[in-house]
This record gives C-alpha cells, structure tokens and sequence, in this order.
C-alpha cells in the first residue's frame, strides 16, 4: 500500500516556482551555526549546450519528495547538520533558469561540504526526475550519466 | 492495480497510468511485464529493454523479482536524470 | 620590494561591510554555466559559543588580498572553473553575522564543491586573518586549530 | 625597513608598525629578531616563542632563514584564524 506523503516536510520543496538561493541561505543562517554549504543547479546557456531552446523536468509526484526526504535522513544520521533545505523544480525551464538547490547547515564546514555534495550525488541517481531538452534540432529525453552513478562510490562508508 | 509510466515510456504507451485488474498467475513485477507489453504496441516498445527500465511498487524502488499482488501500484519509468 | 596590489582584483573582497550571498549567487549565475557551490561562513550564536558577544577580525591589508587571490588562482588551475568569488569580514561582527562567502561556478558539480572547498581549507591557513573573541569572560585571541593544518592534506595531488 | 605586527604581537608590542635601519651584520630575519626583542619588554614577550610565529618579507611567506635587506617589509604574526 501506499504510505501517505508528509506534506509538512518543509526540508524538501518540488515546485514549478522559482526560488531565491539567497532567501533559502538567510533562513539556514537562522541556525545559529557556523558553516552553510550550497549547491545551485542551473540550466546550461547556449554557450554550454549549442542550441538549447529549454528544458522539461517531470517527476513521480510522492515518490520523489519521499525518495529525497530519504536522501536528506541519511545525510542527517551521517552528519552533524542543523538544517537541510532542498528545492526542485519541474515543468519548462529556459537557460540559465534555476533547477536545484541544496543547502546544509552544521557547525562544522567539512560536513557542511559532504553532506551537501552527497545529497546531490544520491538526487542524481536515486529521485525520480527526468529531463527533456528542447533544442533547435528537436526535442529528447536526457540520458542517465555513468559518471553519476560513478560519484556515489565515494559515499560507501568503510566496514 | 495502478500502472504508471514516466518520461519516453508514458511518451510510448501513450498514457500516464491505467487501472488494471492483477492477472492470473502474476506474482512479480517480471510476470506482469509481457501482460503489459501486450496491451499496444507503444506498450511494447516501452518494455522492449528491461535494462533501461527502472521500477518502483508502492513508491519504493523495486526489480523484476519484486512481488506484486492486486491494490499494488507499479511505476516503469527510465534511469533518473534530475539535479 | 611590495608588489602594488590590484584593487581591481572583483574575484576578492575584504570589507567590513556586510555582504548578500543570494545576490552573490546571482552574479555568478550569470556565468551561464550549471553549477554553483558555495560556503558561508557566520558567528556562531550563543548555544554553540556559550556567553559569546562579538568577535573581532584583523587582517593585513595587501598581503590578504594577494594570498586570497593566489589560493583561487591555483583553484583555477586545477578545476575548470567559470567564475569564483570570495569575500571576507573584518572589524567587530555580533553572533550570526556573516563572515566569509566562497562561490565557485563551474560546468561540473563535483568542480564547483571541490574548487568551493579547497579554497575554504586554504583560506583557513593562508589568508592573515586573525579573531578575536570577546565573551562575557574576556576577550581573547582564537588559537589555530590543528585540524585546519590536517584539512589541507587531503589536497595534496598524488605525483 | 618597516617592521609590522598583528594580532596579539601588535598588542605585546604596542605598535603596528615602526621603521628601523637594518641593523649591521644582518642579513636573515634569525638575525632581526633578537634587535626587535631588545626594543622593549613588550617586544621581547611577543618574540619568545618563535614557533608560534609567522613572518611575511614583502607580503609574501617567509621563514627565519629568509634574506632581509634594507628597504625590505617584515611582517611578523601568529598563526591565521580567519575564515
């Protein structure tokens, strides 16, 4: 059966708005604590991807705010952190738009850093997201990239 | 049982999610693969390469070898490209 | 002899004046490539630095900005970065003010934390900055920490 | 030559910066301090335990063994703590 979804997770946000990095960095800040990592994903221009006219993002409405609120509690057990914010969005988006972000806060910078970067690397390969790119040429899915699932060899924690 | 399909195989199949009724003799995800794969051929085209299929019951990843049974809800949808 | 430093060096800043990291981030968006990492660096509040009043940095004009500038050219020689920018406080700041912003964008996800992150652990030991933490006890120098040393090994590159 | 100090060396010293000729027979900043240390008790104190310092000739890292001459910035200080 399907558990319901907790829609007062305020750690994850998947929304066709945008949102303002700066916004989401103040109310981190209100942690109290001393190290704030981020990460921004953002919409190549035409200089990074040659003809690209927007891109399309779908998702699995449930499962994906599920899947990262997972993503976030591991990060949690892993890392000191004090606050998490993670934002997604979906529907058309044109260059240079913003995509994702990712904000930890801790009161230590390294595990602000990793916890950041491993949130990021686990929203590639595990959230139920997929990408159309619209281009001068036509309109196709965005393959899945080995060098992601590549980048979460580096999470494996020792036995 | 609901079906749903993501990306190029809703694209494929030509519909987001269908109700179907769990068939004789089903008890995986990979039994009820080729019922599915014969509703059209967009349905056929979709499942032809498992590999590049990834599947979750009930919102939670599974495999082929997950078990299903009727009142489940299956999602086919391809490798995720979010981020 | 002192090298005249340049003032039109935008990639550093040293102020007392507080700074935005939202508008940050906006600049560097306008690099047009996908990803942004940051780190802010804030006071702590008073439950992880019981009866801390404010805290005091000093740095030595000239030679801060120079070193600050030579940690993100070696940045940039080391990950294909679009655009880089660090800021950093001086004078008295009150528990949660900002202190340091590093914002790195770069085609590549992994670049912009590592490059984020280098300069962060570089910045630590490099950069003369100094605190001073007055508390409800005193006020008194904050110590180098051994771990700041121990951070920087992890950048090593392998011969 | 002008001779700076910060943080807490700036305190024991009770200057920032002072101007002095390079005093004869100097050629390293090993040779400078013990000249910088008899300038006053609050010098001396600054400049006991070298291991805990770090000295700058003209903006740029040095170390005890590094040539100084006349005309040269020495800068002397702790260990950075910024960030």
């Amino acid at each position: 059966m399907i558990e319901p979804v907790n829609s007062a997770a305020a750690d994850v946000s998947i929304s066709t708005a945008d949102f303002d990095a700066g916004v989401e960095i103040e109310k981190l800040r209100r942690a109290g604590v001393g190290a704030i990592a981020t990460f921004s994903g953002i919409v190549r221009n035409d200089a990074e991807t040659p003809g690209l006219i927007a891109m399309t993002l779908e998702h699995f409405p449930g499962m994906t705010e599920q899947e990262i609120q997972s993503i976030i509690d591991q990060a949690r057990r892993r890392w000191p952190l004090t606050a998490v914010k993670v934002i997604h969005r979906v529907g058309r988006l044109l260059p240079q738009e913003n995509i994702v972000f990712v904000g930890t806060a801790s009161a230590h910078r390294q595990s602000a850093f990793d916890s950041a970067s491993f949130i990021m690397d686990y929203l590639k390969t595990r959230a139920p997201f997929w990408k159309k790119e619209e281009t001068s040429s036509g309109a196709q899915w965005v393959e899945a990239r080995e060098t992601d699932d590549i980048a979460l060899q580096k999470w494996v924690e020792p036995r | 049982m609901n079906i749903l399909y993501f990306a190029w195989m809703r694209e494929h199949t030509g519909c987001a999610s269908e109700e179907i009724d769990l068939p004789d003799g089903v008890s995986t995800v990979a039994d009820l693969v080729p019922h599915l794969a014969s509703r059209s051929d967009g349905h056929a085209t979709a499942l032809r390469n498992l590999k590049t299929v990834r599947v979750a019951v009930n919102r939670t990843y599974g495999a082929l070898d997950t078990q299903i049974s009727q009142g489940d809800e299956v999602a086919f949808f391809p490798p995720v490209t979010g981020g």
